[in-house]
């Protein structure tokens, strides 16, 4: 019984410590992007407008919930909690639960992509669900996205694997002690990153709810706190996964002087604000453009990061980085190719 | 009983409950006028044409028979890479063949135009 | 466009050796050769002038009430309509107008959308406007009104209902509206879509083909740049059709003109193209000197061009911003709007609005530039190409926006033609045509213009023709700054109220979307007999279905916006 | 990757810089002499519109958005201003009054935050009594209260 009580109150507290770190991520998201447009951001709510993820989610709570009539009704009121909580349950799968559970999260790097996997199902039934052709089409782009994305995304973390030995989150960051996986492997983390922007729906792959196409895409009818739910699942995300790289690739909380937990949620946040910061820069990708870069690109070099990996780990690390350095540098390459040699090869030169 | 599940189960349960919980309170703050309107589609505010639940042109058909595939072939390389320090050589000239079959496969797809969106 | 056309003969000559060519005469102060001619002969009369003559830009259709009263130029001695017709000659850049009597009771004449598919819409709204029916039109519908609505509004003899339309008619009417076309189900009939093809409809046999579903885009869309409605039929991602409709903004601006002063005329069509006001303020006010005969002063003229070019900048920064939210990025957006922010703040300080400037007048200017502005715009002109360099930082080099707009919605010669393209679209497809350069007003013809001119014609193209025209504008600003004559700011004895006397002027001026006309017709009296502006955007925005079929759903957003459009002008 | 990384580093470097937006309810706008905003009457110094009653703002406002009720003046020529009414509503702010006025009678009142709350707000009556609604916010004090009612005079 002992055992219970301590798992109930250590599943709540991770559960009050990640929404509280959404709502952190909300305001730093508006914040920050704000800054980089040259804007200043929320600024009434609470000193510099921290409050207002809470005014957000009060005017949420106040708002009808409305239900179109054609909707499949069953499967429209479900969806957002498809959505919502496997971003919640992924974090079963995170260092943390061995405080309060043993044996909880052995093969925690597989169970995290199994859970993970969950949440766009959500969004494909709220974009079938709701019968507007808007929400039908950000769905089906969101299993487009996921088929494009999962593969390339499973496959950067095998070298990590490979270099720890182990599936479990403590030993892969245990396994940094020498140097962070980054450094192991940039190729890995390249396509881990943009794998985790396509996973996440975020700029320059938020294809679902594209709103310059399909005004906003699966959640086009969600109002009230079934929109939220959608919202507050992506923002969860954004910090689950930014927490994932930072211990898969930035050596969790591994650093001198400061206390571990600092550590890891400086890194944790400098990959939040990366991810803004591309947000703040980068046009969307069109679905086909996706699909082609994932399946043609990301896939072989994903694959191939893997091999290297492998050779590294028979033959010794000596020749893991710069082959892994000249991957990044091709893979880089070949995206810069793949936009300027988009469309027609005949370029003329605007004349004046 | 095993923490493991114990765990998940606890997790589960309250993302379950949470999500709920959240979409319950509206029920009681919120205002309720429904309208024709507001059951409507939203369509740019014109009435919509036609009904969204039509045989729809799904443009990756190809594409997600070849994700599975290769999202089973992924999980196959979990295992191998936790004891692959272990097997060694043999391992990796194994696997080696068995993703180059892989990508074999893939550069015949790529060959016959499957990995194009259609 | 490889025929080589005679251009050593004169429209004048032309229309005098036409024998379907009536009463040739001069609109305009005499600057524009017009003719008129008979509904039988007109479609054989304007494919001759086309095909054998190069007149094959069609700049103007449209019509006006006849007046009855006038006798001096023998027009019009019964009560009816008159269809208007403008056109052009590239290659020397001559106009000449024909024009069609049609009395009361026969107001019928030949659509000519066979022969330029971008009259179709311009029929449409004579149509909607004056009631004429236009014979072999393939879709003759109302375009900027309701279609329950009764009667032309730009008939003389036009009268609203008393108190005007009250609300609760126009939602019962809407709502009639709307159930004429409701299914049992909720949904509209596609088949009521006025003048698509229902070959392209949803395919209702059963079978396992895949259906294609018709959605509206716009009129309240994030992306369609205002209220914008195109009906897209597609098949997947993929667009089968698109069709634009117009309407959502129409503010009766040319009927309100009619019972307006000439200067009130002014303040009104600010609100036309409310982007780029300077420009639709410049082609009226050109047209009233023209029939006044009224001179403006060379300050007046340059400070023209000043804002002309100015306005240009600003009109090319929300298109820019625009550019970056269609392909879903959102900073572009807001650096664009730091610096057309920094422009609107000299209009505010010049002429005391930000955007509805009511400042040119006709003989010059309203003020003179206030002590201090011409050197901080000169400064801050000095320092704008670093601005466009960041612009270009975001975009230009993007490989995700290069991918996105390059190769994607190629214009060609021949669509421009047939649709009546003009600006900076039509020059993204190398179609050298800019009428700073070929037709100078203001002061153009005294400052250096250079014309960006791409080749390629697709969305890239464009993109990289107007980021040149942003640096180009910024560059002749500087040197209308500094070449900037000393003198009055506006001419001597414009009277208080204008009359000009009776007669017609068309004047066209560059707008940032193309070839912007005013077409004013006087009676004589204070207020124009008829005021009708030629919308550049109009023509350019019913290119999009023939730019938008084959494209991917994505497209559509950056391809409209490569067209930049802004409502208010094409409705008016 | 280039072009990407390059609009990165322009994004980083606004980032940098101040921001560009003002805080405006807070810090009050200063608008250039010439910008147009809502009507005033000028004045003689004994407080006497300059306004002779002529008629043409009232015919050159593209939206008939002045009203002027006069009465012939019994001691001589000319007209005695009764009323001046603007409907803020109407007004496009477009300054044709202003400028056509012959005895340079309307200015504009320095005062451009006319948001109200209720449509017939917008109707003002500026002779005989020359009180706008922000002049009533300003006396009770609440200047950051964008929405507060109008005075009825």
């Amino acid at each position: 019984m002992n055992g219970l009580l301590r798992i109930a109150v250590g599943v709540v507290a991770v559960v009050v410590v990640v929404m509280l770190n959404t709502v952190f991520v909300m305001w730093l998201e508006r914040k920050f992007l704000g800054h980089l447009q040259s804007r200043r951001g929320p600024m009434r709510t609470g000193y510099h407008g921290l409050l207002q993820p809470f005014a957000d989610a009060l005017k949420m709570l106040g708002k009808e919930d409305l239900v179109p009539a054609a909707a499949d009704r069953a499967l429209f009121l479900v969806a957002p909690l498809i959505a919502f909580s496997p971003a919640v349950l992924i974090h079963v799968a995170m260092p943390w639960t061995e405080w309060f559970a043993k044996t909880a999260s052995e093969i925690g790097l597989l169970m995290l992509f199994a859970v993970a996997a969950l949440s766009p199902v959500g969004v494909v039934v709220a974009g079938w669900a709701s019968h507007n052709k808007y929400s039908l089409i950000g769905g089906i782009r969101a299993a487009a996205q996921q088929v494009s994305y999962e593969v390339p995304l499973l496959l950067s973390v095998v070298g990590v694997v490979m270099l720890a030995r182990s599936m479990r989150l403590t030993d892969v960051v245990g396994a940094q002690g020498v140097a962070w996986n980054i450094v192991w492997q940039p190729l890995g983390f390249l396509i881990f990153f943009i794998g985790m922007l396509a996973e996440l729906n975020r700029v320059p792959f938020d294809l679902p709810e594209a709103e310059s196409e399909l005004v906003s895409g699966f959640n086009t009818e969600y109002s009230s706190m079934r929109f939220a739910l959608f919202f507050l699942a992506e923002y969860m995300n954004v910090f689950t996964w930014s927490l994932v790289g930072a211990l898969v690739f930035l050596g969790g909380w591994m650093g001198p002087v400061l206390p571990g937990v600092v550590w890891l949620a400086l890194k944790t946040y400098a990959l939040v604000l990366l991810i803004i910061w591309v947000r703040g820069t980068v046009p969307r990708v069109r679905v086909d453009q996706l699909l082609a870069v994932s399946w043609k690109v990301l896939l072989p070099a994903s694959l191939l990061g893997a091999m290297i990996t492998a050779v590294g780990v028979v033959f010794g690390p000596i020749v893991l980085v710069p082959l892994q350095f000249a991957g990044v540098l091709t893979l880089g390459w070949v995206i810069a190719r793949l936009g300027n040699d988009a469309g027609e090869a005949a370029r003329a030169v605007v004349r004046l | 009983m095993d923490e493991a599940i114990l765990a998940f189960t606890g997790f589960l349960l309250v993302a379950v409950a949470l999500g709920y919980i959240l979409i319950a309170i509206p029920r009681s703050l919120a205002p309720r006028e429904p309208s024709d309107a507001k059951a409507r589609a939203y369509e740019c505010g014109e009435v919509p044409v036609g009904e969204p639940w039509v045989r729809f042109h799904v443009g990756y058909y190809i594409f997600a028979l070849a994700f599975v595939v290769f999202d089973v072939e992924a999980v196959l390389l979990f295992p191998w890479a936790v004891v692959l320090h272990k097997l060694g050589l043999v391992g990796l000239i194994q696997m080696g063949i068995f993703i180059a079959v892989l990508l074999l496969g893939l550069v015949y797809a790529w060959r016959k135009g499957v990995l194009e969106w259609s | 466009m490889t025929v080589a056309y005679h251009t050593d003969v004169s429209p004048e000559a032309i229309l005098a050796g036409m024998p379907s060519a009536e009463r040739p005469c001069k609109i305009g102060p005499g600057r524009i050769p017009c003719a008129h001619t008979t509904p039988g002969e007109l479609l054989d009369m304007l494919r001759q002038l086309r095909d054998e003559h190069g007149f094959t830009h069609l700049e103007l259709l449209t019509a006006e009430e006849m007046q009855t009263a006038s006798d001096d130029d023998g027009v019009g001695a019964e009560p009816g309509v008159r269809m208007v017709y403008g056109l052009t000659r590239r290659s020397d850049r001559r106009t000449m107008v024909i024009y069609v009597a049609l009395p009361d009771g026969a107001l019928e004449v030949p659509s000519i959308s066979s022969l330029w598919r971008g009259a179709a819409p311009l029929e449409r709204e004579v149509f909607d406007l004056f009631g004429v029916h236009f014979n072999g039109h393939p879709a003759l519908t109302r375009i900027v009104l309701r279609d329950d609505f009764v009667g032309h509004p730009l008939r003389k003899s036009f009268e609203m209902p008393e108190g005007g339309v009250s609300a609760e008619t126009v939602r019962a009417a809407a709502a009639s509206h709307g159930d004429a076309h409701l299914r049992a189900d909720g949904t509209a009939d596609p088949a009521s879509i006025p003048g698509l093809d229902p070959a392209l409809l949803p395919c209702p046999e059963p079978g396992f083909e895949t259906e294609r579903i018709v959605v509206h885009m716009g009129p309240q869309h994030p992306s369609t740049h205002g209220v914008l409605h195109l009906w897209l039929v597609l098949d997947g991602e993929t667009v089968v059709a698109a069709q634009p409709t117009q309407g959502y903004l129409h503010r009766c601006i040319e009927k309100l003109a009619e019972s307006r002063d000439y200067r009130a005329c002014t303040a009104l069509l600010d609100r036309c193209d409310y982007v780029s006001g300077f420009h639709t303020e410049l082609a009226h006010v050109l047209a009233v000197e023209e029939l006044c005969g009224i001179e403006s002063t060379p300050k007046a003229d340059f400070l023209r061009v000043l804002f002309s070019e100015l306005v240009r900048i600003t009109s090319h920064h929300t298109w820019f911003a625009a550019a970056g939210l269609d392909t879903g990025a959102l900073t572009p957006f807001l650096y664009a709007f730091i610096d057309r922010e920094l422009i609107l703040d000299f209009f505010e300080e010049v002429t005391g609005g930000r955007m509805m400037f009511n400042y040119f007048r006709p003989g010059g200017v309203k003020d003179d530039l206030p002590p201090g502005a011409a050197a901080r715009m000169v400064e801050y002109l000095r320092t704008f190409d670093r601005a466009v360099d960041e612009y270009e930082a975001l975009l230009t080099g993007n490989e995700i926006f290069r991918a996105r707009t390059r190769g994607v919605a190629f214009l060609d010669r021949v669509t421009i033609a047939d649709y009546c393209v003009t600006g900076p679209m039509a020059r993204a497809s190398g179609v050298d045509i800019d009428l700073r350069r070929d037709q100078p007003y203001a002061a153009y013809d005294r400052l250096p213009v250079r014309v960006a001119l791409g080749e390629a014609g697709d969305t890239f193209e464009r993109y990289l023709v107007r980021i040149a025209e942003m640096r180009e504008s910024a560059r002749l600003a500087l040197a209308a700054l500094e070449g900037l004559p000393e003198g009055p700011h506006v001419s001597d004895g414009v009277p208080r109220t204008i009359k000009p006397p009776k007669g017609a002027a068309y004047r066209a001026v560059e707008s940032p979307r193309g070839e912007l006309g005013v077409y004013l017709v006087s009676d004589g009296s204070a207020q124009p007999w008829r005021l009708k502006v030629r919308s550049p955007a109009m023509s350019n925005i019913h290119a999009a279905g023939p730019l938008c079929a084959g494209l991917r759903l994505a497209d559509v957003a950056p391809v409209v916006g490569s067209i930049d459009i802004v409502m208010g002008e094409i409705d008016r | 990757m280039i072009g990407i990384l390059k609009g990165m580093a322009t994004t980083f470097g606004h980032l940098l810089r101040p921001n560009f937006n003002g805080d405006y309810p807070a810090t009050p706008k200063v608008l250039p002499e010439r910008a147009r905003m809502s009507l005033k009457l000028r004045l003689d110094d004994d407080g006497v519109p300059l306004c002779k009653s002529c008629g043409l703002c009232e015919r050159s406002c593209p939206d008939r958005a002045i009203h002027i009720v006069s009465s012939k003046r019994e001691d001589g020529p000319g007209r005695v201003l009764e009323r001046f009414e603007v409907d803020m509503g109407l007004c496009m702010y477009c300054g044709l009054c202003v400028e056509m006025c012959p005895s340079a009678g309307l200015e504009p009142s320095g005062d451009f935050e006319v948001a109200t709350a209720r449509k017939e707000d917008t109707h003002r009556v500026l002779w005989p009594s020359a009180s706008t609604p922000s002049d009533a916010r300003r006396a009770r004090g609440d200047s950051d209260d964008v929405t507060a009612e109008a005075v009825t005079t």
